[in-house]
């Protein structure tokens, strides 16, 4: 997967719950392409038959059009199962049945900025150091207060490394406007709206290399916030943490 | 035309009138010209997209400085033109076209009128209307330039933005204030200056779509005018409504109290902007409801339903507002309700599209230009409709939102929709306004260019929207996806500027048609409705006589008649 | 376009029972009523969202009640001389007319007066709406909201009184010629009168009680 | 001049009845103002500061501005005014909603 395939449909999927979302667009499209046949078959056809010509004349009594109703209940029952049986059981799972401790996942730490991403992952201890927009300076973009101790082996990089096959916990913040937290290879979008910290999760299935995007209006630079995502087997993963462990001068 | 009255002079009859109908002139004009702007500004976008970084051939000399660099577009500048081409295509372009223009010219008229219930609060509100309309445009030329945070100038963003936004807020209440005063006015009219005999159940379905859009404009727009003072406070008096506490802009902490939340704004505009999509497409609808019946020798197919849908839609369209804003960190409970009524919403609409669908069945369909406009219309609404059901869902959203898709979705309801349903408007009732035909070649050649530019323009978008590609980005091609889809780009560009050249043959024709020499029949598209009840064009105060109404709207090929139409205003015997 | 004459301007329609202008200035409130919900409920919201010992009392944030009050007696009062205004008009008592409707306008630009003092109290005392400006101690998200909000009542306040001040020296014209036309014009800006009334009867416990 | 002057009675009647409106306005007020001084919890005070309010508001719209004599046409406005105000108060209800709770991290 070292050079994924994109073209002009959706892009290839690397996350878990992505096929659930791919499946539910493709069968929309077939139940709307249907409709829509249906229906352009129907205008076609009446164009023809009907059109004005010499003998011809238009009929004053409306037709009884019991396939209408049929038509209208069947669009409306299509669209309750769609509701109910696809859309909000996805939903639920990914805002709700978030990964507990057991399922030993990777936590991250999310900082957007006007037009950065920056990643903040807890360290070996596996703590978040204390942090807080009082903090925040050109040093210290993650806005870490140096003198916690939790947060002395924290590391802040600006691409985003997670390993596959563990979910991945992303807590997301923003410094100054509201940004998108983007990945269309792993079907995850969430806004990152200032003074609320949003929660998304996900679990990757392949490594590769891909792209994180803002997907919000966040200013001029809003076409360059991107970062690059990283998907490494477990021990690449473990191997780039220990790295820039050292690289913070421990150990 | 001016010998009827003589005693009023050039400013009273063109400038100041109080005439609904030289009020309609005046909308349908000046929104044709925003119209044509914010179409130019989207031209200059789609270049840039196209072809990212090189000098924009033809304007880029002419430019600002401060715009473009050698001609080549700076992202600042592209922000404004995404802004403001939101901004104009929405509030100066189709609102005031569809119920400014058409609503003032056609509903009196159609009800049999001697005016609006308020002809001095009418001119206001087109007044009003320049106003706004003036400031959003001359805000291009203030120092910092004009609004750069999206049509929807979602704070924190807009609240630290440069002046072009307090413009852009200060035009905003002059435009709100216009829809204001003209949606109680056409409330007022519709309801109480029906000619005798003219029940609800016989207005034409363009007046029910009026009047439905003028209650949407009067309840829905106080929530932004709301949202626009606190943002005004924001900029202004350095309040922090919308600015929660800690921010931290270009690494430095900003001045500002906070403990407030952005969300706020989106709630608020939402609340608007969603009844607002219906104040785009409901006259739309209503005007192809219009051509379709007269086209159609026939009357419309389930003209009640039709009518209770409207209702039923205009109802729900208050309660729909955050399918917005799904991703903004909304838990299974709001989202759920959301898409419930989302899923609700989307039934009135399949019922209204099936019944003018199913009106075209045992009709005799006569293809003359407007009718051509409608035909399109259906489908092209259809698709808009449809591409709304997957962002309609919450799950599908995470993928599809903000991207193309998006775009694509939108610009099909409107642009091959509303814009379609205006073009018909205006074929339709040139005659009545002007007393002149309007060239038959010239309205076909138009029509099938911008079909085929319309798919064009927006077709590829949906699929680059599947593709992942992001809106609003000054040079998506930093995004391997998006390298990827620069084929569609290009496709898209091309075509809006194909779109351009074909509106050249409606240019000449809606200006050389007005000089012609020959005059239109009085009724020459044989319609059987109020409008056409009068001289054309219609004096001032519009009917000699006020007219009776003796029968429903769309009463065409009526078994035993003389003429396959009978008017509404004529007594038929027996 | 004095020749054209609009139905329902001074007799009621016979199906929905009133005037237009009376229709006109209900839908027109009914759109207030939505302005001053959405401010509404953005306050709901606001306040929700701040933790409760962030959010003073009007009391806590220096508002004077003993001035509201006042104020609040002031609106009510002025909201009956309207009344009786028109009642004086309706009984073919023009005199009574001029003297209610005066005492409508004084009563208004007295709330106006003490809600500038007011103002210029909460100024000396360094609360402003917001920070930035220099001399502000205290800024909060509830000075922000009672500046708005009031600032933004007192302004439906002086577009009423504007209205009856025409009504008493300029509209009062149409009395000889059309006294029932007249007399509808006073019973709109009335009913906007009372709106602005009602306005401030939510306004007052919401910002300077709770 | 017998039927204005009948008109002239049933305005009479009208005015007292302003009159005691207002005495019940100026009442409501103090009654208001004193309850806050009584320093209750919040949501108490809450629910009873509004429900005065409301109080004093329904009077001033029925009977100053005629609400309870007026035609249905303006009620049903009103009605329509009232569900739709109904749904900007779910407004903070929406944004109090929001995410579940998340262990502790």
């Amino acid at each position: 997967m070292d050079d994924p395939q994109y073209g002009w449909w959706l892009p290839p999927n690397v996350s878990v719950h992505g096929a659930d979302i791919d499946a539910m667009i493709i069968w929309i499209h077939w139940f709307m392409l249907a409709l829509f046949v249906g229906w352009g078959i129907f205008i076609a056809y009446c164009l023809v038959r009907f059109r004005q010509r010499p003998g011809h004349e238009a009929v004053y009594a409306p037709i009884e059009a019991r396939f209408s109703k049929w038509l209208e209940i069947g669009v409306a029952v299509a669209e309750t199962v769609i509701l109910i049986a696809f859309a909000m059981p996805v939903w639920a799972k990914l805002k709700t049945e978030f990964p507990e401790p057991k399922d030993d996942p990777v936590v991250i730490r999310v900082v957007a900025e006007q037009f950065k991403w920056l990643f903040h992952y807890p360290g070996k201890d596996g703590k978040f150091g204390r942090a807080g927009s009082e903090f925040f300076s050109d040093d210290n973009p993650a806005g870490l207060d140096f003198d916690d101790e939790d947060g002395v082996d924290d590391i802040t990089v600006r691409g985003l490394h997670i390993p596959v096959g563990r979910p991945v916990i992303v807590r997301l913040l923003s410094k100054d406007v509201i940004h998108s937290f983007k990945i269309p290879v792993m079907r995850v979008t969430q806004d990152v709206i200032p003074g609320m910290e949003i929660p998304v999760w996900f679990e990757a299935t392949t490594t590769g290399r891909f792209q994180v995007g803002c997907a919000q209006l966040c200013g001029l630079g809003h076409y360059e916030m991107k970062a690059a995502l990283v998907i490494e087997t477990p021990e690449d993963f473990e191997k780039w943490l220990d790295e820039e462990h050292k690289a913070l001068g421990l150990d | 035309m001016s010998e009827a009255h003589p005693e009023l002079g050039f400013l009273r009859k063109y400038v100041f009138s109080t005439d609904h109908k030289m009020i309609g002139i005046q909308y349908g004009l000046t929104a044709l010209v925003f119209l044509f702007i914010g179409f130019s500004l989207m031209m200059m976008m789609r270049w840039q997209l196209a072809y990212p970084g090189e000098a924009i051939p033809l304007v880029g000399g002419f430019l600002k400085n401060s715009w473009v660099d050698n001609g080549a577009m700076l992202p600042d500048f592209y922000n404004q033109l995404g802004a403001m081409h939101g901004t104009i295509m929405v509030f100066m372009g189709i609102v005031p076209l569809a119920v400014g223009a058409f609503g003032n010219y056609i509903v009196p008229l159609q009800i049999g009128a001697p005016d609006m219930a308020f002809p001095r609060l009418n001119m206001l509100s087109y007044q009003a209307f320049l106003i706004g309309g003036v400031i959003m445009l001359a805000s291009f030329f203030m120092p910092g330039g004009a609004a750069s945070s999206g049509w929807t100038s979602y704070p924190p963003l807009a609240d630290i933005a440069t002046t072009g936004q307090t413009y852009w807020l200060f035009g905003m209440i002059f435009l709100i204030a216009s829809s204001l005063l003209g949606g109680i006015n056409f409330i007022v009219t519709i309801v109480h200056l029906r000619a005798e005999g003219l029940t609800f159940f016989r207005l034409p379905f363009f007046v029910w779509s009026q009047l439905v859009t003028a209650f949407l404009l009067v309840l829905a727009f106080p929530a932004l005018q709301a949202a626009a003072i606190f943002q005004l406070m924001d900029r202004l008096a350095g309040t922090s409504f919308f600015l929660p506490s800690g921010l931290v802009v270009g690494g430095e902490q900003i001045a500002a109290v906070g403990g407030g939340s952005p969300l706020l704004w989106q709630h608020l505009f939402w609340f608007l902007a969603h009844p607002e999509v219906y104040v785009l497409i409901l006259p739309g609808m209503g005007i192809i409801a219009e051509v379709i019946a007269n086209n159609t020798r026939k009357p419309l197919w389930g003209y009640r339903p039709m009518v209770y849908s409207l209702l039923f839609l205009g109802f729900m369209s208050f309660t729909v507002w955050a399918h917005h804003m799904y991703l903004t960190g909304m838990g299974t409970t709001m989202s759920t309700f959301f898409q419930a009524t989302t899923m609700i919403i989307s039934i009135p609409s399949v019922i209204i599209l099936s019944c003018l669908v199913i009106s075209l069945w045992g009709a005799s369909i006569r293809f003359t230009v407007p009718m051509l406009f409608a035909i399109a219309f259906l489908p092209m609404f259809g698709i808009g409709g449809l591409t709304g059901l997957p962002l309609g869902l919450a799950a599908p959203d995470i993928f599809l939102h903000d991207t193309y898709y998006v775009i694509g979705h939108f610009h099909y309801v409107v642009a091959p929709g509303t814009i379609f349903a205006m073009f018909a408007g205006i074929y339709h009732w040139y005659p009545k306004v002007t007393g002149r035909s309007m060239n038959l070649r010239l309205g076909y050649a138009h029509f099938w260019l911008s079909l085929i530019f319309m798919n064009g323009i927006f077709m590829p978008m949906l699929f680059e929207g599947m593709a992942g590609v992001s809106r609003r980005m000054f040079d998506p091609t930093g995004y391997v996806h998006a390298q990827a889809a620069h084929t569609l780009t290009l496709v898209t560009s091309w075509s809006a500027w194909g779109l351009a050249v074909s509106q050249i043959p409606f240019i000449i024709n809606f200006f050389w048609s007005m000089r012609k020499e020959e005059r239109a029949e009085e009724n020459p598209w044989q319609a059987t409705t109020l409008e056409w009840a009068t001289a054309t064009p219609p004096p001032h105060g519009n009917f000699d006589a006020p007219p009776v109404v003796y029968s429903g709207p769309y009463e065409y090929s009526v078994p035993g008649a003389e003429t396959d139409f009978s008017p509404q205003y004529v007594k038929q015997e027996g | 376009m004095s020749e054209i004459v609009i139905p329902y301007q001074v007799e009621p329609h016979p199906m929905t029972g009133v005037t237009s202008g009376k229709l006109g200035i209900w839908v027109f409130l009914a759109s207030e009523v939505m302005l001053f919900g959405a401010l509404f409920s953005s306050y709901v919201l606001l306040r929700v969202g701040t933790p409760a010992e962030y959010w003073p009392s009007g009391v806590e944030a220096g508002l004077n009640v003993p001035i509201g009050t006042v104020n609040t007696i002031v609106l009510i009062t002025s909201s009956i001389t309207m009344v009786m205004s028109w009642a004086s008009l309706k009984m073919n008592n023009l005199r009574g007319f001029k003297r209610f409707m005066g005492a409508t306008i004084g009563l208004g630009l007295a709330f106006l007066m003490i809600k500038s003092f007011e103002y210029s109290l909460k100024f000396s005392h360094g609360i402003f709406p917001a920070v930035g400006w220099p001399e502000a101690t205290d800024p909060s998200v509830f000075n922000a909201l009672y500046f708005t909000l009031t600032g933004l009542h007192a302004l439906h306040v002086i577009l009423g009184i504007a209205v009856n001040v025409w009504l008493l020296f300029w509209g009062i014209s149409l009395f000889k010629s059309q006294p029932e036309r007249f007399a509808g014009r006073v019973e709109i800006s009335g009913l906007y009168w009372h709106f602005v009334d009602l306005v401030w009867i939510f306004l007052f416990p919401t910002l300077y009680l709770l | 001049m017998s039927a204005s002057d009948v008109e002239n009675e049933d305005f009479k009647q009208h005015i007292k009845v302003y009159v005691m409106v207002f005495v019940a306005l100026g009442v409501l007020t103090f009654v208001t103002v004193a309850v806050s001084y009584l320093r209750l919890p919040t949501a108490a005070a809450i629910t009873v500061a509004m429900i005065v309010a409301t109080v004093k508001a329904s009077l001033v719209a029925g009977y100053f501005m005629h609400l309870l004599s007026e035609e249905k046409v303006i009620l049903w406005l009103l009605a329509l005014c009232a569900a739709f105000f109904v749904t900007l108060m779910l407004v903070p209800l929406a944004t109090m909603v929001g995410i579940a709770p998340l262990w502790p991290l």
